[in-house]
């Protein structure tokens, strides 16, 4: 526990956020929640590109978070809008019900 | 403007006149079709008074330069084998044009569709660059979907489907064949002049010619229709309006042949010695095996179909030989088999367009109404089964003794094919034509005046020949001459 | 001079042209342009004749090339030697009978045009077959002939019997023509053994035969399948046993068609194939041997086969056979001089018996013996005509028969006593049959209404009945032997043997008293031999079964192996391998589709699953 | 002197400008002018295309406005490409009519944006900018796909895109992360310039960016394994949006993958040039057998679209000139081609508000001019000569073969033989069926004339391929 | 082996226990707003990982917009349903479930792989930390990247317009 930090944990930690996103997307049933498990990754990646950022001695990785995020913003958004009117027209929001087109 | 190209544009340019007539106008589109089709007639009729005997090479070559980057261009010319197939091409495509003057429903759109059809055959036979050869072949295939599909008959939609699938199986197939070709050749062209020259200075290596010559041998194959791969044939062929199973049988099965003798024997002269004799058992099975089950059909467009896919049988044979006699025998029995198929197709058509039944049985003693067809069935069952005086006697004749040295059994085989021929050929005539009139069809109208028309110059090419047959061979032989000239160059090189 | 073959040949082709393109629809022009064209060819055969007789007289050959390649060069030649114009003025003169008697006889057909040019390309074609002078020409009009065959004979096509003659006709002909083409192509292959450029032509392939035999080069059973190769050939066109089935049925033509072909011309140009091959046959006694076994057979057993035929046609139709086998024998024999002797004389007097049958046919409009019977004096001309030509058939002195069946029963005398035996039974089985029919049809009272009424044909029939008895009778004596001798080496040539002459004589003699004992006697014999009699009618009205067998094998060999064919066409070929790698295709694309199962959890999942995969594979 | 990065900039000022005054309009215009609005768009899109060669012929290749915009003949091409599928897909949009019960203005505006981020994507020379442009695409299109709220498959569609389109962006994202990290920089130049080291063989972590990087743009191309997205969302998005997402998105996905695999990754295109082929061997083959039993259009487009993007792939699996140029040349028959299908398909539908192929039934007979259009498209499609798909095939299987990838040729000529299966049995249901309801289907002037275009086009570049040859050469890397 | 001197390892694995835990709660949680709530745990986590990390600007647009924006506007949406925690458990798919920790498993095994890698390669950490201020962040975004700026600009405008023309009842 008192070993020094270094890239390869923030990296683990990124990885294991980011796995652990990829599970929420395939197993949370709610589209919504769905949605949040997305966040999970996209931060995840945030993290390993300040991370990456920081052992590089560069801001341009930063940069990038930033415009993460407000792309995560607009996502959401629409989202969540289209969440809505799922929700609206078919009275709920379960991801597995909503295969109206397959094959 | 080079003659050639002329035959090439003659009919491409009549489908896109035919686009700006108005639907109602039948007449116009048959006018103009009929002149789209007749005036490569006469050119090809002028080019095979003019053309040098006994000279070696091609004729009336014309080049554009289309693709320079990577050795493309638009080259055109005859020699003797594509001028017979050429004036086969033409002489069928103008009969089924005017043979089609019978069809009544969507004239416009037929007519676009074949004189399309009769465009890209044109180009495969004149197209002296390996990338136009596979693009007007390609273009000859597709059209026939339409034709076959709108104006056919029977179980059409399976025919249809099958055959273009089917070609166009072969055609990728012997598409990747020339692109291997092009890549391992090293001459950076597909001018197929160039190419042969080149490959006769720096032939391709033997284990790669011998690994290149299936995928062109079995490509073209198909629409030879070599054994195994011809069912796509006679269902075609049955399904299919009369002037289209004409073409088809008559002039688009012997793209095939013709490309394995231009390109794939030409080009891959080791490939073709290792493979020929392969062909040669094949042919066994097309000759044989496609005469037995003519033998047992009971449709009449059926029984011409197998009966084309066994005669083909020859052709392959006469190629696989690969000496001048087997050769000119496959080149001219092409042209033979073409006007022969192509007289038989019609006048079942004629029939079928008044019966609306193909079984042969349910015909019967059709000569007593209708002589003048029959009398053109029975001319062309003759021609089929080998009857001297007809252009198929002497082609086969030819192909009978260029294999005997080579290969004794197919030989053997085809010989006694010619016997099948005369089994189902007199089986049909016997039923369909003699005996008492069945009087269901009583009321059949025979060809009369202008309708007879297109038999007569069918049944005239082929007796013409078949009498004076040096007349087609002395400009065949010349050019055979030049294909085999490569291959005793190549045994010199394995000699040296 | 050199233009005489190509007239002799060409004129009767003219004349089938000119009548399909200019006379399709006038009986008159058509028959004056058949008539007149063989006229022409029968003027030069006899010019030709005359020629040749000149004791300095050359053969003339002459040809122009047909296909010129390099390794094969075939010619399109004609030959007129002694032989050739003796057949040529054979199928001409006999031919021109037949074709004015035919104006008769077939007056009211509708397709006399037709007719008149079937007739004009078979003298094309068989007069090809005599002056080829190289086996493609030859194989040419050997096709063309079982053609024009199949077209007469199925003249009248509406006729299910006719039609179906026909048919088999031709496809008789054209097995057998397989092997001759194979023998062809074989002897083709032989000519160029010695390294010289291979040839197809007689004089050529007699000569390096002979050279081939000489150095030894030539293995003798190659000669021989050669020889039985070719022999083939002759089967078919001379309808030989196993290959005679076809010739009664082509009963079924008009009668002057019999006459012609199936008498006098196309059936004798199997007999004529063997005497222009001679130097092949002439090198292989095994195939000798078995071309005299093969005519001897056929001979006795197309003579039993006509003792208990009712149809006249096709009593003389056997008859034919039988004599047919003769020839083949005689040849078969080294009997070259005899065979084509025997052929040349057979001709006018088959030719003679058919035109009459025709007459009394034309007459009674029936074929059965049993339903004429005293015509003798209602149609004295045919009768007299038909009785000259039955005796001439059955050999009696001083006939034309008997001068050239003797010579053959002479050869077989001295070459192979069997078969000798075998050709004196037939010959008096011949003359049985022949009196049977002459008592049944011509003596007696007539047993039929229409028998009592019948007349004398008209003039145009009974002229060229009449005309033909001539050559029936003379052609003993004018020289056909010594003609034929010249400038033929090859061959076993026999004296006039009077042993010989008196027994078949004798034999013949005994047969005709027999058949007028029990015809026009009706002397019954004992019930006991009348049963013995009864018993071995049944396979001979059954002809041996032959058609039956090959009926069976045309249905259930031939035919079955179709059907197989076509069903493995059908599930194997098309089901099986085509539409499955169609089906195949179309299965795996509705299995892909499933995997699209519409939750886009799922979707994730395989996104994943392929990336993992893609990782792994590349990171391992 | 104006500077080079304003003069290169100025067709993304230009639809910028377009967008201001489409917004403009529409928050003045009633709904009933939209179709006005929609000529307007279009027609306002048409400059770009003298500006675009203006570009071609007087500027010279270079990164500019801080090493974010690349200026050079792929990304002039591919911008080509952009606009006149935004043009067409604008006037197909027009005929929707009805089917869009309101924004009729924003949508248009929203295929403004996607252009404008398909252009800033072709023009990016940083991972950053790449990014930003290729989520402008996707966002657009999230909202584009999901645009008719009253259909549920709609907002299906637009919801399973959004989810996929998001994980795989996340993918991307984290590729790109690795990317930098081992290369310690955003910037295209830079990276190249560190990876120029690893000749050999990419390290691990490269090589682990990379692949998820690749993911993410392979999604947008629709390559098997990230392909299953594809027919559900062509089938519920409007026609238009389809049609654009096939050829624009589609087209932009492929240009990133040239940016990144043959611009980025060249020199260790031996360790890439594998996995690709393999790629497209299986996208080939899936979107062509999975289009077989399909019976709706839209959602057989989509797994033929499936197909054409691994002939796409063809091209860049071999790593050469001639490959990219066939794929470049085969994304202009493409666009032609495919929008031709989509605008028979939008013509077709406004009509009978169908999609199903069997009320395709005997449309030779209702419109034999859009029969004859769809057919001729449906066979450039497969690969038929003498129109513009063949030569793309034939250019694709030719580098195949040429670079030793004998297979992915033999499955991509055998995929011709499939494809021409499924678009040959339209035709037949077009040309020989029984139409079950014969009344004639109008079809408009603009769509006319742009279907026409197209033909003209598909025939033109089939035939006369030397300049287009040329133009996709030069747009590829040397 | 380069040490991150500016985070202690009991301040990083601290903060990330809260991260995971929160991440979890995000897959587990039966009620929506729970999941929500235990987000909102991660992202301040990450945010203040980032001040550790020396990125503070991003820091605290993490909380703002993330936080701040995001999360408020998925709780709204979450009491806008008023969705029934019962429903949204109980039909989890079994498959999907193992699929899903599976891929997950393999794709963490595949990163763990790649980190550990990494770890072992100091070459490539030898830089010198910057830090990440508002100045500094701030001058590169409207220098270096204004043009992306503009692009992300445009992108809100999307996602505004995109929300307004499908969420919104009357245009």
């Amino acid at each position: 526990m008192t070993a020094p930090i270094t890239l390869s944990h923030l990296l683990a930690l990124s990885g294991l956020l980011f796995s652990i996103g990829l599970v929420g997307v395939m197993t949370r049933r709610n589209i919504l929640l769905i949605l949040l498990s997305l966040e999970i990754l996209l931060s995840s990646a945030n993290l390993a590109f300040v991370a990456f950022s920081r052992s590089l001695g560069d801001l341009s990785g930063q940069i990038m978070v930033f415009f993460v995020m407000v792309v995560a913003a607009a996502e959401v958004t629409v989202g969540l809008a289209i969440a809505l009117l799922i929700s609206r027209k078919a009275g709920n929001l379960n991801a597995d019900e909503l295969r109206n087109l397959k094959w | 403007m080079n003659p050639i190209t002329g035959i090439l544009l003659c009919p491409i340019v009549g489908s896109l006149i035919l686009l700006l007539v108005p639907q109602r106008r039948s007449n116009w589109v048959r006018w103009i079709s009929t002149v789209a089709t007749g005036i490569p007639v006469l050119i090809c009729m002028a080019l095979l008074i003019q053309f040098p005997r006994g000279h070696a090479g091609y004729q009336w070559v014309q080049k554009i330069p289309w693709i320079p980057a990577l050795g493309i261009q638009y080259q055109v010319g005859v020699d003797g084998i594509s001028l017979t197939l050429l004036l086969l091409h033409v002489l069928c495509g103008f009969t089924g044009v005017l043979i089609s003057y019978r069809i009544k429903e969507r004239v416009k759109e037929y007519y676009i569709f074949y004189l399309l059809l009769i465009g890209g055959v044109a180009g495969v036979f004149v197209s002296l660059d390996l990338f136009f050869f596979y693009l007007f072949y390609e273009m000859a295939v597709i059209p026939m979907f339409p034709l076959i599909g709108i104006w056919g008959s029977g179980d059409k939609k399976y025919a249809t489907m099958k055959l273009t699938l089917y070609l166009t199986a072969g055609a990728v197939l012997a598409l990747i064949g020339l692109l291997a070709l092009y890549a391992v050749s090293g001459a950076h062209s597909f001018d197929l002049i160039f190419l042969e020259r080149y490959l006769t200075q720096n032939p391709i290596p033997g284990h790669l010619q011998k690994w290149l010559f299936p995928f062109l041998l079995i490509g073209f194959g198909v629409i030879a229709p070599m054994w195994p791969l011809h069912s796509w044939s006679p269902m075609g062929h049955a399904a299919a309006p009369s002037a289209v199973s004409m073409l088809h049988a008559g002039v688009l099965m012997k793209l095939g042949s013709y490309a394995i003798l231009r390109i794939a024997v030409q080009l891959l002269p080791q490939g073709a010695y290792t493979w020929l004799p392969w062909v040669a058992l094949l042919c066994i099975m097309n000759i044989i095996y496609g005469g037995f089950v003519a033998l047992a059909q009971k449709d009449m467009k059926f029984l011409i179909g197998y009966s084309s896919s066994s005669h083909m049988g020859y052709v392959l044979l006469g190629i696989a030989c690969l000496n001048p006699v087997g050769l000119n025998g496959a080149v001219l029995l092409m042209f033979a088999h073409g006007l022969m198929t192509a007289t038989a197709f019609a006048t079942v058509g004629h029939v079928y367009d008044q019966t609306h039944t193909r079984i042969i049985s349910d015909w019967g003693g059709l000569a007593r109404r209708i002589p003048f067809i029959s009398t053109a069935f029975i001319i062309a069952a003759m021609a089929s089964s080998g009857l001297p005086g007809f252009a198929n006697f002497v082609s086969e004749l030819l192909v009978f003794f260029g294999a005997w040295n080579s290969y004794r059994w197919s030989a053997l085989a085809a010989v006694f094919g010619i016997v099948i021929t005369a089994f189902y050929m007199l089986r049909a005539v016997r039923t369909a034509f003699f005996g008492p009139l069945n009087m269901r069809w009583a009321e059949l109208e025979d060809a009369a005046g202008f309708e007879r028309v297109p038999y007569l110059i069918l049944i005239a090419a082929l007796l013409i020949v078949g009498c004076w047959p040096r007349f087609l061979l002395e400009i065949i032989s010349s050019s055979t001459g030049t294909v085999l000239s490569h291959l005793t160059h190549l045994e010199t090189i394995a000699k040296l | 001079m050199v233009a005489a073959p190509w007239i002799i040949l060409f004129a009767p082709a003219l004349a089938c042209a000119a009548i399909v393109l200019f006379a399709r629809n006038s009986k008159p022009l058509s028959a004056t342009l058949a008539i007149g064209g063989l006229a022409v060819s029968f003027s030069f055969a006899v010019y030709a004749l005359l020629q040749s007789l000149h004791p300095l007289a050359e053969t003339i050959e002459s040809s122009v090339s047909w296909v010129n390649l390099p390794g094969l060069a075939l010619e399109f030649g004609l030959l007129l030697d002694h032989p050739s114009i003796l057949m040529s003025l054979v199928v001409t003169g006999v031919g021109l009978m037949i074709f004015i008697y035919s104006v008769g006889y077939m007056g009211e057909e509708r397709g006399l045009p037709r007719y008149f040019a079937f007739l004009s390309l078979f003298a094309f074609s068989m007069l090809g077959i005599v002056l080829a002078n190289n086996f493609v020409t030859l194989f040419i009009f050997w096709e063309l002939v079982g053609a024009s065959s199949y077209l007469l004979i199925g003249f009248w096509y509406e006729r299910p019997k006719a039609a179906d003659a026909g048919k088999k006709a031709f496809l008789v002909n054209r097995i057998a023509d397989f092997g001759f083409l194979i023998g062809i192509l074989m002897l083709w292959n032989l000519s160029g053994l010695e390294g010289q450029s291979r040839t197809l032509n007689f004089a050529e392939l007699a000569e390096r035969l002979q050279a081939l035999v000489a150095h030894g080069t030539l293995s003798p059973q190659l000669l021989t399948a050669v020889g039985l190769l070719v022999f083939c050939g002759v089967l078919g066109k001379s309808a030989q046993f196993p290959l005679h089935v076809w010739l009664p049925d082509a009963m079924e033509g008009p009668t002057p068609v019999s006459a012609l072909i199936h008498a006098a011309t196309m059936v004798a140009a199997g007999v004529y194939l063997i005497a222009r091959t001679f130097f092949l046959f002439w090198q292989t006694p095994e195939a000798m041997a078995w071309v005299a076994a093969i005519g001897g057979f056929t001979a006795l057993f197309a003579a039993s086969l006509a003792l208990v035929e009712d149809d006249i046609k096709r009593v003389l139709a056997y008859s034919t056979l039988s004599q047919l086998g003769y020839m083949v024998m005689a040849l078969g024999l080294g009997g070259y001089v005899a065979g084509i002797y025997h052929l040349t004389t057979h001709a006018f007097f088959k030719a003679l018996l058919f035109l009459g049958a025709g007459s009394v046919i034309h007459a009674l409009h029936t074929n059965n013996i049993w339903e004429m019977g005293g015509l003798l004096k209602k149609m004295p001309v045919t009768s007299i005509t038909f009785l000259i030509a039955t005796l001439a058939l059955c050999g009696i002195f001083p006939l034309s028969g008997f001068w050239s069946k003797d010579e053959i029963l002479a050869v077989a005398f001295f070459r192979n006593p069997l078969l000798w035996v075998v050709g004196t039974a037939t010959a008096g089985l011949t003359a049985f049959y022949m009196g049977r029919v002459f008592c049944v049809a011509f003596l007696g009272s007539a047993r039929a209404h229409s028998a009592g009424h019948a007349h004398e044909s008209p003039p145009v029939m009974s002229v060229p009945l009449m005309l033909l008895t001539v050559p029936t009778m003379v052609a003993g004596f004018i020289g056909i032997p010594h003609y034929l001798h010249h400038g033929q080496e090859a061959g076993v040539h026999v004296p006039f043997n009077a042993i010989v002459a008196g027994i078949s004589t004798l034999v013949a003699m005994a047969g005709l008293s027999l058949a007028y004992a029990v015809y026009g006697r009706g002397y019954q014999p004992g019930i006991q031999v009348q049963r013995v009699l009864a018993l071995a009618a049944v396979p001979l009205s059954r002809k041996f079964w032959v058609d039956e067998v090959y009926g069976w094998i045309n249905r259930n060999i031939q035919q079955r192996f179709a059907d197989l064919l076509s069903l493995f066409e059908r599930y194997i070929i098309i089901g099986l391998y085509v539409n499955g790698v169609a089906k195949i295709t179309g299965f795996t694309g509705s299995v892909l589709r499933l995997a699209q199962t519409g939750k886009v959890q799922g979707y994730a999942a395989t996104l994943l699953a392929g990336l993992s995969l893609l990782l792994y594979l590349s990171l391992r | 002197m104006i500077p080079a990065g304003l003069l290169a900039l100025l067709p993304e000022l230009w639809i910028g400008l377009l967008f201001s005054a489409i917004l403009a309009l529409d928050l003045r215009w009633k709904e009933t002018r939209s179709s006005t609005m929609g000529m307007l768009t279009a027609v306002g899109l048409m400059p770009l295309f003298p500006l675009l060669w203006w570009q071609h012929s007087s500027l010279h290749p270079a990164d500019l406005l801080s090493g974010m915009y690349r200026l050079d003949p792929m990304a002039l091409l591919f911008k080509g490409i952009f606009s006149a599928s935004a043009i067409l897909v604008t006037l197909m949009t027009r005929e929707l009519g009805k089917t869009i019960q309101r924004g009729h203005g924003e949508f248009y505006l929203l295929l403004l944006t996607a252009t404008l981020g398909m252009f800033f994507a072709a023009s990016s020379a940083n991972f950053i900018m790449l990014f930003v442009s290729l989520e402008l695409i996707a966002i657009t299109f999230y909202v584009l796909t999901a645009y008719l709220q009253t259909d549920l498959h709609s907002l299906e569609a637009g919801m399973k895109y959004l989810v996929l389109g998001s994980l795989a962006s996340g993918l991307l994202l984290y590729g790109f992360a690795f990317i930098y990290g081992a290369t310690g920089s955003l910037q295209f130049s830079k990276i190249q310039e560190a990876l120029s080291h690893h000749q050999a063989s990419l390290p691990v972590p490269l090589l682990f960016g990379l692949l998820l990087a690749l993911s993410g743009i392979l999604f947008k191309v629709a390559a098997v394994p990230f392909q299953l997205w594809v027919p559900d969302v062509y089938q519920g998005a409007p026609t238009p949006v389809t049609a654009f997402l096939s050829v624009g998105s589609k087209a932009a996905g492929i240009l990133v993958v040239f940016r990144v695999l043959q611009e980025l990754f060249l020199l260790q295109a031996h360790q890439w040039s594998p996995i690709i082929a393999w790629i497209a061997g299986l996208t080939i083959a899936y979107g062509n057998l999975g289009a077989i039993p399909q019976t709706n259009i839209k959602r057989l487009l989509g797994y033929s679209s499936i197909g054409h993007a691994g002939y796409l792939l063809i091209g860049i699996a071999t790593a050469t000139t001639l490959g990219s140029a066939g794929t470049n040349f085969y994304l202009i028959s493409y666009l032609f081609t495919n929008l031709a299908v989509f605008l028979v398909v939008t013509a077709f539908s406004r009509q009978t508000g169908s999609d199903e192929i069997r009320d395709y039934a005997g449309l030779s007979k209702r419109s034999p001019f859009l029969a004859a259009a769809m057919f001729i498209a449906l066979l450039s499609l497969a690969g038929v000569p003498p129109l513009a798909g063949f030569f793309g095939k034939f250019l694709l299987l030719m580098s195949a073969v040429t670079e030793g990838y004998l297979p992915l040729a033999i499955v991509g000529a055998a995929a011709v033989v499939v494809s021409l299966y499924y678009y040959l049995l339209i035709v037949y249901t077009m040309y020989a069926d029984k139409p079950e309801d014969p009344t004639p289907i109008p079809v408009s002037a603009p769509v006319r004339l742009a279907l026409l275009l197209c033909l003209v086009a598909m025939l033109g570049i089939g035939i006369w391929q030397g300049p287009f040859l040329r133009i996709s050469l030069a747009a590829s890397f040397q | 082996m380069t040490a991150f001197q500016m985070v202690h390892p009991l301040l990083f694995y601290t903060l990330s226990g809260l991260m995971v835990v929160g991440a979890l709660g995000v897959i587990f949680a039966r009620v929506p707003i729970y999941a929500v709530l235990s987000l909102v745990i991660t992202l301040f986590g990450m945010s203040a990982l980032f001040v550790a990390l020396g990125a503070y600007f991003v820091a605290a647009i993490q909380v703002l917009v993330y936080a701040g924006a995001v999360l408020v506007l998925f709780l709204f949406v979450v009491m806008l349903l008023d969705m029934a925690p019962e429903a949204l458990f109980r039909a989890r798919s079994r498959i999907m479930m193992v699929a899903g920790i599976a891929f997950g498993g393999i794709f963490l095994w595949q990163l763990v792989h790649v980190t550990v890698v990494i770890g072992g390669r100091p070459g490539l950490f030898t830089k010198q930390p910057v830090a990440g201020t508002t100045a500094a962040v701030g001058k590169l975004l409207f220098t270096t990247y204004a043009l992306p700026f503009e692009a992300a600009s445009m992108l809100l405008l999307v996602g505004i317009i995109g929300a307004i023309v499908l969420a919104k009842k009357k245009l």
